[in-house]
């Protein structure tokens, strides 16, 4: 476990693959996903997924939705066949963002010299999903509580993220308190 | 002569921490927790810097920050030479050089002193009136010379800060008495609550003005174990801006604060008495004394007079007495000082006192002050000897602040002071801003303030409070000056403006507060008028026969302390974007450019050759072989849906409804205007499913775009921005589809993949989509894969023999050859279709499309300019050389200019792309263009494209 | 930094948003006069005042509707552009 | 020390008063009519008033200001003069406006620091030199001194510069103007209104004027805040008012009103003397006589009546000019301010008449209209009293948007100065 205030790390590699459209809902119930109820949520990918599970499916505002998982898990590549042959009103949205999480008692911290959204009014029990800017560049954060305390589970474009990554490694790492 | 007394409870300096310091070459010695002026001061060092105009001798002032007396040149081990060190609020650092700034040769013999002896040839506005004559850039650099205060240091380093995003309930400016109290009434109330204050300890001015001994101590205690309440001292709020977001200003860190509610409680800033010489060293505010006193263990002078008009004069006499330090004598300028003297006992008091003026000694301090009395008609002058004359006769509500949030200000004749009149929603002001001056009743303000505001910040409660100032008694003189016929009265010290400077300026015409602020400059000093602003406007008002009622505040904008360039632009973030290959291209050796953001190989070095022979090379490649370019910076935007193709009608110029599956179709971006914005190869994929692509730098745009079009119109379709998730890159040239038939499945012959054909399969194992496009050569294919796996198929192209890797410059030369216009290169802000050649692409008889409508009206008009391709004559010995955007001349006339120009290694001539008259468009006609020398260079319009079927 | 609240994203700085200028109705192109329809291109109601204006948060590229007094920069309300026709009609 | 101070000193030392006149008077009431009505007093309208009475005979004017003279972008622009602009238009005037500026104190005797410093347009990236090769090869069309110089000569004439730009977007080279001058700003309007007032014109301060009376398609009166007046012309030259005036004669216009904010440094020793600007960074500097670095950007990026500053401007533009001065980290900024910018879709201003008869406009001033001050109150002034616009202000109509037929000049005016 790590013991810094505030750390970051690469997220390990995932499946992921978003789906948009007036039916997208419909598709995940089909392949009986998860559907996260209101906008900007997410939800454990299945019903037996725990609530800490790197397994999730996020809804992005009304009509789009991605589903992200590890290991054996199979929602991702079920929901590529569905849309792949064009169920209707329910596009494949490909997504090969670049994953980051940051951790740490004092991660607000963190996210306080990065981003202008009050992370420490979010109440992570409601499963947010927040669409905003991080050091001017456009990103999904999905806070989770962990066991060892909350994580932000960070995404963005990947052409963006060497830029992202070195850029956050220099806040962390410049945090007071941290071990170095 | 100040100097150190002993030790005291509640000091902020820490004896057994001693610093050593130079200034002007000399050693000193201070104690951590003083300021550069106080470790001065108490050096007995009373001259420490020069004035702005005349280099007077002066020293400490406000001891606050609220002149610009004591400005420092200060070189440090961190941050190299600093120029304009506040000295009065700096904390003193071991082994600090400090210089005064704007002298000529030391503090001490300026040789700019003698501009004093110029004085009655310099009045105010003097520059104004002279020095514009032929000589005038001479005279300008004097000027230059003499005004700038500290100098740069071009060596010193780039100092990147951090800077955060806070968020709380109520926000508590000032932590004085009624900001204490503000602040903890509002966290009693539930609220989480940001306390700032720009000194280094909290308590304000409550430990000499009312507090029981211990009380302030006490209830910063009582702050500090309530977890609700951060305290943040050593730190102001530089600006007020909308929506409560409020710029807080750390030693070494910005806090930029979202407050649901603020609380100004700001205080007020002394006011100097304005008479002869009231500028010398040993003149000071009354409340700087306290400061040094109290905070730092100096007294002001061995024997100290004291000009007041209020109570806070009296106190200040006990609390001197109470140290041992001799009082001449309190001189009132009130006919009587009322209750005030209650229990001075034996302390001279002088009543109806007209202060004549400061007498300055050797070394230039104060030594004497000569005052004159009236008092039932007997008038006497008197000479009292002092060597430091503090002076408490006003204040001046700290009002910039909250002026910037919206609040609106009347003056209250009773207090003699400007009061917030009318506060926005969610601003509050508490204690002596707000008028309120008697110690329990500001608590008292500062309790109801902080309730009102959580109040506030819970939604609960709109409606702004009453104001209740308390006007018991009048604490500001109404007109605490007096002037002299020998002048030297100083109403701004930052600026040396003098009483007749701005009666002169009134007259002059500049008689509105603003005009006499920007003749006279009036408050323009580095302190902003923090000290004199009030009595300007009273100066100006007598003049007029008006009074303060009749006139408004000058804007008061932010900053309200300076902010250093390093706070404000903090760790400096410049978001860059970087293709999948990134890393291969560094591999190759590529010379990098930045283009949107972007970073993208102009070109591969080859060892030993120059720039243009490896663009050439790579350009050759293409004609002859096969080239790889990466394009994943192209936008590329997904769209499926019922209405897809229909929407696609809607914003294209041409048609795509009708486009085969499986086909591609060059696509054209209008604006409403007819002109041309952004184009790319559209593909369908599907019944319900297009592919396209944009330009580089209209990606994010042209997509927020098309999101508006359909927030408009609501068609049944989903939009997706694959940009970034998407690499992409061309394979062109004769080899190419040997090339990548080696790698996919996918039949590439021309029967089964025609040209503007487009495919979905696996090359190289990796799911992709192929475009057979004609950008830069007849045969290419542009290959859209997944982010991640762009590398895998890259290296796998790259491993095919005759594939060479090319850069952006190549590409310009290889679609010139093809006479393919570049949008924002061969088009401009004015550029319609037709004019670009590009009315191919555009169909009219469409019912409707974005730009259609004034199109109408351009074809009517007809084209004004022309994209035409040229040929450069073959150029003689020592030709000029043309560059894009020389001049098209006819008759001498401007008749377009080169948009795109290289030289083709295939055609081995010079081409180009030209902006022309349409009289010169036709193929055949010669043009005339003229190089950046001047000289002329002769050129033929021909048909595109320059290069046919390679 | 001013505070806009979207409608699906929630309060957020402007940094985030983007103004798309006002909501305004297009003349049919078909019918319309060229003086109509350039005045339409060109003229704006640059009269201070309360104006309808179509805002875009960028993170999440959702287009909707401000209301905002450009004398104040006070945006008195945000909703759905859904909502538009019955705004319109009220 | 010049001659011309003498004055001062021996009524001082003689202790006589001040021996400066008013400078301009301040007329007690309006007169029932003017020959001329001008709506705003600053730089533009008192340079009209000022040719009109001087060029062209006509003195009866009353020029009508709702705050204080010259108070409104006249004070808050950043001083900028050049005519390195790209249309052939926009060359010509601004040119014709420099050649007024250089004599311009002579002829006021007062010295509006007129200063000469020579300004680049620093290009950062290929389509950057390709504009500043367009803009000076139709300067020199014209005889206007433009050159394409490189990063080294830039360097040369600014050894402080970081030609890397902190590595984020390097220095390719500069379009370099030689004219490029700056000026105090106030004394402009001071100089103008002494010039006009001398020769009859009435400057009416505190006036706001709430009406225009049109008879059948033209203009028969004022009313204002201070009484009516009647008169059969009209010159609106309000900047960010603009639409507001139009509106009292329900005249639609282009004009879109953005904040355009500033920011200045305290004072300093001399150390830049040429006009610093970067478009691709949107930040431009020069340092002022009195030793501060005035500094500014583009416009905010959405319409607002208002001259609030905002922290991101300030926070945007630090980092901007600490990529191109790292030494100035620890130089603080003193102020910041903002003026009402009346933008046009093609960024050239709208001059010349206008439907309604007698009622001239000067307007679409954006964020060029301190350095068209002498210029634009020449070619008013001409088209007021004579009913025809002048020559040089023909490509700047009203109509030329109704004719889709517009006077592209962003390339050389997309950054606030």
């Amino acid at each position: 476990m790590n013991l810094d205030p505030t750390w970051l790390a690469k997220a390990l590699p995932q499946r992921r693959v978003g789906v948009k459209g007036p039916r997208a809902a419909e598709a995940l119930k089909q392949l009986g996903l998860a559907v996260p109820t209101r906008p900007n949520c997410w939800a454990p990918m299945l019903t037996q997924d725990r609530e800490d599970s790197w397994n999730v499916v996020g809804r992005l505002g009304f009509t789009e939705f991605f589903v992200e998982e590890r290991g054996e898990a199979a929602g991702v590549q079920a929901l590529e066949q569905l849309t792949a042959e064009d169920f209707a009103g329910a596009y494949p949205v490909l997504r090969e963002d670049v994953g980051l999480v940051l951790g740490g008692d004092r991660v607000t911290d963190a996210l306080a010299q990065v981003c202008n959204v009050n992370f420490n009014a979010l109440d992570i029990a409601q499963r947010p999903i927040v669409m905003t800017l991080m050091v001017g560049v456009s990103v999904l954060v999905l806070p989770q509580q962990q066991p060892d305390g909350a994580i932000y589970r960070i995404w963005c474009d990947p052409s963006f993220g060497t830029y992202l990554w070195e850029t956050l490694e220099e806040v962390v790492h410049k945090m007071p308190g941290r071990n170095q | 002569m100040m100097y150190r007394l002993p030790a005291a409870a509640g000091e902020w300096i820490d004896r057994w921490c001693e610093f050593s310091f130079e200034f002007e070459g000399r050693s000193f010695k201070g104690y951590a927790g003083d300021t550069i002026t106080s470790a001065l001061a108490a050096a007995g060092e009373m001259t420490l810097g020069r004035s702005f105009k005349y280099h007077r001798p002066r020293g400490i002032h406000s001891f606050a920050n609220h002149d610009a007396n004591n400005l420092f040149q200060v070189v440090s081990p961190s941050s190299g030479s600093v120029p304009n060190v506040r000295g009065d609020v700096t904390p003193l650092v071991d082994g600090m050089r400090v210089t005064a700034v704007n002298t000529v040769g030391g503090l001490k013999r300026d040789r700019a002193r003698f501009i004093e002896w110029l004085a009655p040839f310099l009045p105010v506005g003097f520059y104004y009136k002279a020095f514009h004559g032929k000589r005038f850039p001479r005279w300008e650099r004097r000027i230059r010379a003499m005004s700038g205060l500290g100098a740069i240091a071009a060596n010193a380093p780039r100092m990147r800060t951090p800077k955060r995003y806070a968020f709380c309930d109520v926000l508590v400016i000032g932590a004085g008495p009624s900001g204490l109290a503000a602040a903890l009434s509002a966290a009693d109330a539930g609220a989480r609550v940001l306390l700032v204050d720009e000194n280094a300890r909290a308590g304000g001015c409550g430990r000499w003005s009312g507090a029981s001994a211990g009380e302030i101590e006490s209830i910063i205690d009582r702050v500090a174990a309530t977890p609700s309440i951060e305290l943040l001292t050593s730190t102001y709020a530089a600006g007020y801006y909308a929506d409560h977001w409020v710029a807080l200003v750390e030693p070494t860190r910005m806090t930029k604060v979202r407050a649901g509610a603020v609380v100004f409680a700001t205080g007020v800033i002394e006011q100097p008495a304005v008479f002869r010489n009231n500028d010398l060293p040993g003149v000071m505010s009354g409340s700087a004394a306290q400061r040094l006193l109290h905070r730092h263990g100096i007294a002001p002078g061995k024997r100290v007079a004291i000009i007041t008009a209020n109570r806070e004069g009296y106190e200040l006499a006990r609390v001197l007495r109470t140290h041992g330090i001799p009082v001449a004598a309190v001189l009132d300028l009130r006919a009587g000082p009322g209750g005030d003297s209650y229990g001075l006992g034996d302390l001279r008091c002088v009543a109806g006192v007209i202060p004549q003026e400061a007498i300055a000694g050797r070394g230039g301090a104060v030594r004497a002050l000569r005052i004159r009395t009236d008092n039932d008609g007997s008038s006497a002058t008197e000479t009292i000897a002092c060597d430091a004359v503090l002076v408490s006769v006003g204040f001046a509500p700290a009002s910039g602040l909250l002026a910037q949030s919206g609040a609106t200000w009347q003056y209250d004749a009773a207090l003699q002071q400007h009061l917030p009149a009318k506060l926005p929603p969610g601003i509050f002001a508490a204690g002596r801003v707000n008028g309120v001056y008697d110690y329990a009743a500001r608590r008292q303000d500062g309790r109801d303030a902080g309730a009102e505001a959580a109040a506030h910040a819970r939604g609960g409660h709109e409606g702004t409070r009453a104001l209740k100032p308390e006007s018991i008694r009048q604490v500001s003189h109404p007109y605490p000056v007096f002037a002299h016929p020998r002048g030297r009265d100083f109403v701004d010290l930052d600026e040396d403006i003098q009483v007749k400077d701005l009666l002169n300026s009134a007259q002059e015409g500049f008689d509105s507060a603003e005009l006499l602020k920007r003749f006279s400059t009036l408050g323009m000093g580095p302190s902003q008028g923090k000290h004199s602003n009030l009595h300007g406007a009273r100066i100006l008002m007598r003049a007029r026969d008006a009074t303060l009622a009749d006139t408004a505040l000058t804007t008061q904008r932010p900053f309200y302390h300076p902010v250093a360039l390093k706070q404000l632009a903090g760790m400096g973030f410049h978001p860059e974007r970087r293709s999948a290959l990134h890393d291969r291209h560094a591999a190759l050796d590529a010379k990098f450019m930045t283009v949107g953001g972007w970073q993208r190989p102009e070109y591969y070095r080859l060892a030993g050759l120059a720039r243009t022979e490896s663009i050439f090379e790579e350009v050759r490649a293409v004609r002859e072989g096969a080239g790889l370019i990466d394009v994943s910076t192209l936008g590329k935007i997904e769209i499926s849906g019922p209405d897809a193709g229909a929407f696609l009608d809607r914003v294209y110029a041409g048609t795509f409804s009708d486009l085969r599956v499986g086909m591609t179709r060059y696509g054209l971006l209008l604006d409403e205007a007819g002109i041309v914005r952004d184009d790319g190869v559209i593909a369908r994929l599907g019944e319900q499913r297009y592919y396209f692509t944009t330009t580089t730098g209209g990606a994010a745009n042209v997509y927020r775009e098309l999101l508006l079009w359909n927030a408009r119109w609501r068609m049944d379709c989903a939009f997706v921005n694959a940009t970034g998730h998407r690499a992409a890159f061309n394979l062109a040239g004769p080899a190419s589809r040997e090339v990548l038939q080696s790698l996919t499945d996918i039949p590439l012959s021309e029967e089964a993949f025609p040209f503007l054909a487009v495919r979905e399969g696996k090359v190289a194992d990796v799911p992709a989509r192929i475009l057979r496009a004609g950008f830069v050569s007849s045969l290419g294919f542009e290959i859209h894969v997944p982010y991640r796996s762009a590398g895998r198929l890259w290296d796998a192209l790259m491993a095919r023999a005759g594939v060479r890797a090319f850069g952006v410059e190549a590409q310009r030369v290889l679609r010139l050859e093809k006479g393919h216009a570049i949008v924002a290169q061969d088009t401009d802000n004015l550029t319609n279709p037709f004019e670009a050649g590009l009315g191919w692409a555009v169909r009219m008889g469409k019912p409707f499309f974005v730009g259609q409508r004034s199109l109408r009206i351009h074809v009517r008009r007809g084209a004004r300019q022309k994209l035409i391709g040229f040929e450069l004559a073959p150029p003689a010995d020592g030709a000029p050389l043309i560059g894009e955007a020389n001049l098209l001349i006819q008759n001498g006339n401007i008749a377009g200019r080169v948009t795109s120009i290289a030289h083709s290694p295939t055609l081995g001539r010079t081409i180009g792309l030209a902006m022309a008259s349409p009289a010169l468009s036709e193929p055949g006609s010669n043009l005339v263009i003229r190089a950046s020398d001047g000289r002329q260079v002769g050129a033929r319009v021909v048909r595109t494209p320059f290069v046919g079927a390679v | 930094m001013k505070n806009i609240r979207c409608p699906l994203n929630g309060p957020r700085p402007l940094l985030e948003f983007v103004c798309g200028g006002e909501v305004r109705v297009t003349p049919d192109p078909q019918t319309c006069s060229d003086a109509e329809w350039t005045a339409y291109l060109f003229n704006r109601a640059s009269v201070p005042g309360v104006k309808r204006e179509w805002w875009c948060h960028t993170p999440s590229g959702y287009w909707f509707i401000a209301e905002r007094d450009t004398a104040r920069d006070e945006i008195l309300a945000t909703f759905d552009a859904a909502e538009l026709p019955a705004k319109a009609a009220s | 020390m010049p001659y011309r101070l003498l004055k001062f000193a021996a009524s001082s030392l003689l202790g006589r008063p001040h021996p400066e006149p008013r400078m301009f008077r301040n007329p007690s009431r309006l007169k029932d009519g003017y020959e001329v009505v001008i709506i705003g007093g600053g730089g533009h309208g008192l340079a009209a008033a000022y040719y009109l009475a001087r060029d062209h005979g006509i003195r009866n004017i009353a020029v009508l200001e709702k705050g204080y003279l010259g108070g409104g972008n006249t004070a808050r622009n950043t001083t900028i003069i050049r005519s390195n602009y790209l249309t052939p238009e926009g060359v010509k005037f601004y040119d014709a406006s420099l050649a007024l500026w250089a004599g311009l104190a002579s002829e006021f005797d007062f010295n509006l620091f007129y200063s000469t410093r020579g300004h680049f347009t620093l290009a950062h990236s290929d389509a950057d030199l390709r504009t500043a090769r367009w803009r000076a090869e139709v300067n020199k069309h014209f005889g206007v001194r433009s050159e394409v110089v490189d990063a080294a000569f830039v360097k040369k004439q600014v050894p402080e510069i970081d030609l890397d730009c902190g590595g984020h977007s390097p220095i390719l080279g500069a379009l370099y103007h030689e004219p490029g001058a700056i000026a105090r700003h106030d004394a402009v309007a001071w100089g103008y209104a002494r010039g006009a007032d001398r020769q009859g014109v009435e400057i009416h301060q505190n006036t706001e004027v709430l009406g225009i009376d049109v008879r059948d398609g033209a203009v028969a009166g004022v009313r204002t805040s201070r009484g009516d007046i009647s008169t059969k012309r009209v010159l609106c030259a309000v900047a960010g008012s603009t639409p507001r005036v139009l509106k009292l004669i329900g005249l639609d216009s282009p004009l879109t009103i953005h904040p355009l904010q500033a920011m200045v440094s305290e004072p300093l020793k001399p150390w830049l003397d040429p006009i610093i600007v970067s478009s691709s960074l949107h930040a431009y500097v020069s340092q002022s006589a009195r030793g501060e670095l005035v500094m500014g950007a583009s416009l905010d990026p959405y319409e607002l009546h208002s001259t609030r500053s905002t922290l991101e401007f300030a926070e945007g533009l630090a980092v901007n000019m600490l990529d191109l001065f790292p030494f100035l980290s620890e130089v603080k900024v003193n102020r910041q301010w903002a003026g009402m910018a009346d933008m046009t879709p093609d960024f050239a201003p709208i001059m010349g008449t206008t439907p309604c008869e007698g009622f001239f406009l000067d307007a679409g001033w954006g964020t060029w209209g301190f350095k068209a001050t002498p210029i634009s109150g020449k070619t008013m002034a001409h088209t007021v009293a004579t009913g025809v616009p002048h020559p040089l202000i023909t490509g700047f109509s009203l109509e030329r948007f109704a004719r889709l037929e517009l006077t592209g000049e962003k390339g050389a005016a997309s950054v606030g100065h």
